[in-house]
């Protein structure tokens, strides 16, 4: 049973919170329901809805989006307007009201398909905790998350270059579905051949990862299908696929480079 | 730690109630201010029974802690209405056969009153996409988002006409205005 | 990649009635002192409309308008027995015994009718709109309200009817299955038209085409929405629904919405729908129990739709991705 | 007009002119839509009478197990809770679905005594002031199993040796007055057989599927000053509620009211007695209002789903597209209880062969016991998978013999006249005709013969 909700009004009030053993909450699309189902596992929850941690910040092409800040600010900024088709591939739009960018971090696979795109860009995850803030590389942090006591207040990220983003998210139903797979990547081109890499993929193991057999096939060889399929079969080596509700490990495993060449050639 | 006063400013009027610590909006809207429309679907934010407008966002309440929304302002079902008249939501749910067992239906409206607050003159891709988190087992949707595109066919048309008699208010005086009640009232109110 | 269209079809009958009968329904009747007929019952409306399209069975058979009828139902203390809201019965039982007990309550509101008129009540009618008038004479006539209060106050008359519907119960014989197992059959044919994704083998419903017969409309609005409704429930155990997706395997049962999948408004083909209309003999106003059958007709014209999109045969429910392309796959030889 | 209707199409039954009503057949607006659209439409869980207890169940974790231990001294430590109910405290533990009418069996404990069946199975009942108490005390309910074999498929589970699900029954399948299975014996398939020009067997096979009404099931229970108790539910069949509910109680009938009627979706998934016995219980034991209401995951998983079934079919055609025998054996998969599902195989073995005149028809239909969530009625009931099966054979028969489908359908077709194989004389048929209007609809050209068929009159074949 909950028996205390903190709604503490700064990041030091909600990190000595947070190191008090309470649980955080973002928008609370995780943590209510698991309250909802006397699942929790712990009394107190800390609301991080009142700390600060809101809005979204563009500099140039370097971007901050608060910790709290929803999913609906992001699809609604118009200079993340790159990340409007990922952001509208999560849940409904009510969800989105209420999902907060920090929260997306901690959703396990495969739900978070922000989570997805942020490892695409190489975010950085601003992090306070008791000893002060530090700033965590996106894939550190969704791999072993942030230490007990520690907040997540932002997360800082490159809006890429023009036609050097892509997001495909392949679903059972065309709105309000988990992934199947999720493609997000930053892939520059030159002369004709890729130059840089940096693709993600959601849906394919218990938390995004980095296709990075796929990268090396990438680099130096054109988009084109074959080059992309060989990629996608090269970036199975990447995942560890699980059945679910929705789909088989098989089936995503088998779908997988389907999915990674349409990111790119539609 | 003990429940918790909770002021909330609900269908435009100040509530106070206590709130048990992990409350959600859902629970002290239907038992602390016994507002029944919204509905407990799953508790999950999975259905979108649930729906109100917080502060004019649609949000699942079950999935709101209540205590960290004070102050905020919460619209429900029973506030659409207006001294007993159905708005045009709920005239195009009522006229075009959009209920069957009727569960869905109090979220269904609140998500369509706040897609229709921003966005007059939707599509219907872009009805289909406001109401992507709220489960109807009975119609199969269609009649729904008919319903929806006809309540904003109706609301610009009620407006317009409102606009119309401002427009002649303002160069002519205020006559006409009082022979028709509501209408200016109506387009006023949704503009505020 | 290749999205491959095909058609399918397919064609069912659905039986009215619990199965082998012994289900009872009843109703009363009874006119308040203003000339309110009130429906008491005990049945359930589960959102298909029962309610509704019993009021209207009322209204027809006293021939009085709709406004004067009030449905009182789902409360064991006031409403008399029905079996439940289940097997196609709720029109079919329900409205049976409504209009018996409307037509013994309108025997009596005639009765009182030719007092208050001094005519024979055989040569009474109803005009539906609240009267009670002569046949070839309409100037004599009395309103129902004034009809009410006369038997009330003056007569001492309860216009009032009761009704019961019961099929009798049959008993299957053991060793052959000989039974009497339904009241009558409604009939749909499912055209279904799809696309398949070749390299997904995600499955998409483009049209449904629905011909059904229903013995009788009772209420077109209402009708449409039992079809629309059942159509996309049929679409949705084809192509989504089950509570354990690896089935015979226990695992992965789904918890809530967000995982037990069914399609949502972006996922609806265009459907087409039309109504023919065979009585049934022991039907009210010869309507059939249509809600259950909506529902069955589509799954196996996506199944069939999806061969003649692709050469995969889907013997296994639901129509999942996985099926599809494991088929695909092993009709191209395909192995990776 | 801004609601859909669906035209009429009096062309193909001429001799059913176009009604005179009053009322029938015009479009009346829906007498509860005007609650729904203001939300004053009262479903159960609207009422909150003072002093409400909440009720949440402690469930099996095991698929199959004897239940060695049973210790509720943590879950009533939880403040808040006020009592853990246990199968010793219902008056009747079973459940007696149509024991009225003259049904068994009565193979279902309220609240599981000494083994678990299935997967969810209610062992504790745990009564609290909040819902949040409830949950915490039946999370700490403790139970000691000592697990058992368990059988998932509906064939191993008839075979030899396999685990018994329910000692009730003493093997893993219904009997139907001394049979195995339902069976429908009419002519001799054997002989089709022998006498067929191709012979077709294929397998079909569905997976279990939940109503998911968007309420879930649930009542408050209401004990009322003379002593009775007022049950507010959203089942399907008041009457059918009360009686088994009294049953259970062992109370005079008349000690319960039920009230209910506006229902947030049903599909057949209300109609079992699920909640109310134990709501009763809890209320008689502590005098006070009782909510029980299935959380979505209950819904999801623990109440009855449709059943899945598996279903062989062996057809006897002739070259020219008559199928003169029809083999059927159907497997519906029970799970650990029968509930309704001996009735819904007798429905489904009624249904067959489809609305077809095939003059040799054998089918052995079998509810089969395994441990899973015991499914029951749904939408469809007994036909919905046969539905499937049956016309997607019809599909491949056309596709073998080269045939166009309607045409296939069209020559087998049930007319007015024909004995079905339950021997019962068909009569207002019309499959015919909403075959041949759905040719139309989609400009699929019949050849005059086949437009010229007919449900009455001999049919034209």
């Amino acid at each position: 049973m909950i028996t205390a909700v903190r709604t503490p009004e700064s990041v030091a009030d909600a990190v000595g919170h947070a190191a008090a053993g309470g649980r955080l909450m973002g928008g609370g699309t995780v943590v209510m329901a698991q309250v909802n189902s006397g699942s929790l596992g712990s009394p107190e929850i800390v609301s991080l809805r009142r700390a600060g941690l809101g809005g979204i910040g563009v500099d140039g092409a370097l971007a901050r989006v608060g910790a709290t800040a929803t999913l609906t600010e992001v699809e609604e900024s118009p200079e993340l307007a790159f990340l409007r088709d990922a952001v509208r591939s999560v849940a409904s739009p009510t969800i989105r009201n209420q999902a907060t960018v920090g929260g997306n971090l901690f959703v396990p696979q495969p739900y978070g398909d922000l989570a997805v795109c942020l490892l695409a860009l190489d975010a950085t995850v601003e992090v306070a905790g008791p000893d002060g803030s530090r700033g965590a590389p996106v894939d550190v942090v969704l791999a072993n998350g942030v230490a007990p006591g520690e907040v997540v207040t932002a997360v800082r990220l490159a809006v890429p270059a023009p036609g050097t983003w892509f997001y495909r998210k392949a679903m059972r139903r065309k709105l309000n579905s988990a992934a199947i797979v999720a493609v997000a990547a930053v892939v520059e081109t030159g002369g004709g051949v890729v130059t840089s890499a940096r693709i993600a993929l959601g849906g394919v193991a218990p938390r995004p990862v980095r296709a990075a057999s796929a990268e090396r096939v990438l680099i130096g060889r054109p988009l084109e299908t074959d080059v992309l399929d060989e990629a996608g079969r090269a970036a199975r080596a990447d995942i560890a696929p699980f059945d679910d509700a929705y789909a088989s490990a098989w089936y995503r495993t088998r779908v997988l480079p389907v999915h990674l060449r349409r990111a790119f050639l539609g | 730690m003990a429940s918790q006063v909770v002021n909330l400013r609900v269908n435009e009027r100040s509530r106070e109630f206590l709130a048990a610590p992990g409350t959600p909006l859902l629970s002290s809207l239907r038992d602390a201010l016994g507002l029944m429309a919204a509905k407990r679907g799953c508790a999950q934010g999975s259905c979108g029974t649930c729906t109100v407008l917080l502060d004019g966002r649609p949000v699942m309440s079950c999935l709101v802690a209540v205590e960290t929304v004070d102050g905020a302002s919460v619209r429900t079902l029973e506030g659409v209405a207006r001294g007993g008249d159905l708005d045009e939501v709920q005239s195009a749910f009522l006229e075009g056969f959009a209920t069957q067992c009727g569960f869905c239906t109090a979220g269904m409206i609140m998500t369509a009153e706040a897609l229709l607050d921003r966005n007059p003159d939707p599509t219907r891709a872009e009805v289909v996409e406001a109401i992507s988190g709220n489960v109807c087992r009975c119609t199969g949707y269609g009649p729904i988002v008919d319903a929806i595109l006809d309540a904003a066919a109706r609301r610009r048309k009620e407006d317009a006409a409102a606009r119309r008699k401002e427009d002649i208010a303002a160069r002519w005086g205020t006559a006409d205005i009082a022979a028709t009640p509501g209408t200016a009232d109506a387009a006023a109110r949704r503009r505020s | 990649m290749a999205r491959l269209r095909g058609r399918g079809y397919a064609s069912v009958n659905y039986p009215t009635g619990m199965n082998l009968g012994g289900d009872p329904s009843q109703a009363l009747i009874h006119a308040t002192t203003t000339g309110t007929f009130v429906v008491s019952l005990s049945s359930v409306d589960l959102g298909q409309g029962l309610k509704t399209v019993v009021a209207q069975c009322a209204a027809e058979t006293l021939g009085l308008p709709m406004e004067n009828i009030l449905v009182d139902t789902a409360d064991t203390d006031t409403g008399p027995h029905c079996m439940g809201t289940f097997a196609s019965r709720g029109t079919h039982r329900v409205g049976n015994a409504v209009i018996m007990a409307a037509a013994e309550a309108r025997e009596v509101m005639l009765a009182v009718a030719a007092e208050e008129l001094e005519v024979d009540a055989g040569d009474l009618e109803t005009d539906g709109t609240g009267y009670i008038q002569v046949k070839g004479a309409q100037e004599r006539r009395i309103h129902i309200t004034d009809l009410a209060l006369a038997a009330h106050f003056t007569h001492g008359r309860t216009i009032s009817g009761r009704g019961m519907f019961l099929k009798e119960k049959n008993d299957p014989v053991p060793e052959t299955g000989e039974m009497d197992p339904d009241s009558c059959q409604a009939h749909a044919c499912t055209v279904a038209v799809v696309e398949v994704d070749d390299e997904t083998g995600v499955v998409e419903v483009l049209e449904m085409h629905n011909a059904y017969e229903i013995g009788r409309a009772l209420n077109p609005a209402m009708v449409a929405q039992q079809v629309e409704g059942g159509a996309w429930m049929g679409m949705s155990h084809a192509l989504f629904e089950a509570t354990e997706p690896y089935y015979p395997a226990r695992d992965h049962g789904p918890r809530d919405f967000t995982e037990y999948l069914m399609p949502g408004a972006a996922d609806i083909p265009a459907y087409h729908n039309a109504i023919l209309e065979r009585p049934a003999g022991n039907g009210p106003f010869g309507a059939k129990g249509i809600g259950e059958m909506t529902a069955n007709a589509p799954i196996p014209a996506i199944a069939n739709a999806i061969f003649d999109a692709c050469g995969v045969r889907l013997d296994t429910m639901p129509f999942t991705p996985e099926r599809v392309l494991r088929g695909l796959d092993e009709l191209r030889g395909y192995h990776d | 007009m801004r609601y859909k209707t669906n035209p009429i199409d009096r062309t193909y039954f001429p001799d059913e002119p176009a009604p005179d009503f009053n009322v029938i057949g015009s479009v009346v607006q829906r007498s509860d839509a005007l609650g729904h659209v203001t939300g004053r439409s009262s479903f159960f869980e609207d009422l909150s009478p003072p002093g409400l207890l909440h009720l949440k169940a402690h469930r099996s974790t095991r698929h199959h197990a004897r239940l060695a231990t049973v210790d509720t001294s943590e879950a009533l430590a939880v403040p808040g809770v006020v009592r853990v109910l246990t199968h010793a405290d219902i008056p009747n533990n079973v459940f007696t679905p149509l024991k009225l009418i003259g049904v068994q069996p009565d193979d279902e404990p309220v609240l599981a005594e000494g083994k678990v069946r299935y997967l969810g199975e209610p062992i504790c009942a745990v009564v609290a002031e909040t819902e949040a108490a409830a949950q915490e005390g039946a999370a700490r309910v403790r139970v000691g199993y000592e697990e058992l074999p368990a059988v998932f498929d509906v064939e191993e589970a008839l075979a030899e040796g396999a685990p018994i699900v329910n000692e009730y029954h003493g093997h893993n399948y219904f009997t139907y007055e001394g049979h195995h299975c339902r069976r429908i014996r009419f002519g001799d398939v054997e002989a089709a057989f022998a006498a067929a020009d191709h012979v077709f067997e294929w397998r079909y096979q569905s997976a279990p599927i939940e109503h998911a009404p968007t309420e879930t099931t649930g009542c408050v229970v209401v004990p009322q000053p003379d002593g009775r108790l007022r049950i507010h539910s959203d089942t399907q069949a008041c009457f059918f509620t009360l009686d088994n509910t009294a049953l259970i109680l062992g109370t005079p009938f008349n000690r319960l009211r039920i009230v209910g009627g506006t229902v947030g979706g049903g599909f057949g998934g209300k109609v079992d007695v699920a909640v109310e016995p134990v709501a009763c219980v809890a209320a008689m034991l502590t005098g006070q209002p009782v909510k029980y209401v299935y959380s979505r995951y209950e819904e999801m998983q623990v109440s009855s789903p449709r059943a899945a079934e598996r279903i062989y079919i062996k057809d006897a055609v002739t070259a020219d597209g008559r199928i003169i025998g029809r083999k059927i054996t159907l497997y519906v998969d029970a799970g650990a209880y029968s509930r309704h599902s001996p009735y819904g195989t007798t429905k489904a073995a009624a249904h067959l062969p489809g609305p077809y005149s095939i003059p040799n028809v054998w089918a052995d239909c079998h509810c089969v016991f395994t441990n899973r969530t015991p499914s029951s009625a749904m939408r469809g009931f007994g036909v919905t998978i046969g539905d499937f099966a049956l016309e997607s054979q019809m599909d491949r028969i056309a596709r073998a013999l080269g045939m166009d489908p309607l045409r296939l359908r069209l020559r087998n077709a049930y007319r007015d006249g024909d004995l079905k194989a339950h021997r019962k004389v068909a009569e207002g048929t019309a499959l015919v005709e909403v075959i041949q209007k759905a040719a139309e609809m989609v400009g699929h050209e019949l050849p005059e013969e086949y437009r010229r068929m007919s449900s009455m009159d001999g049919g034209g074949r």
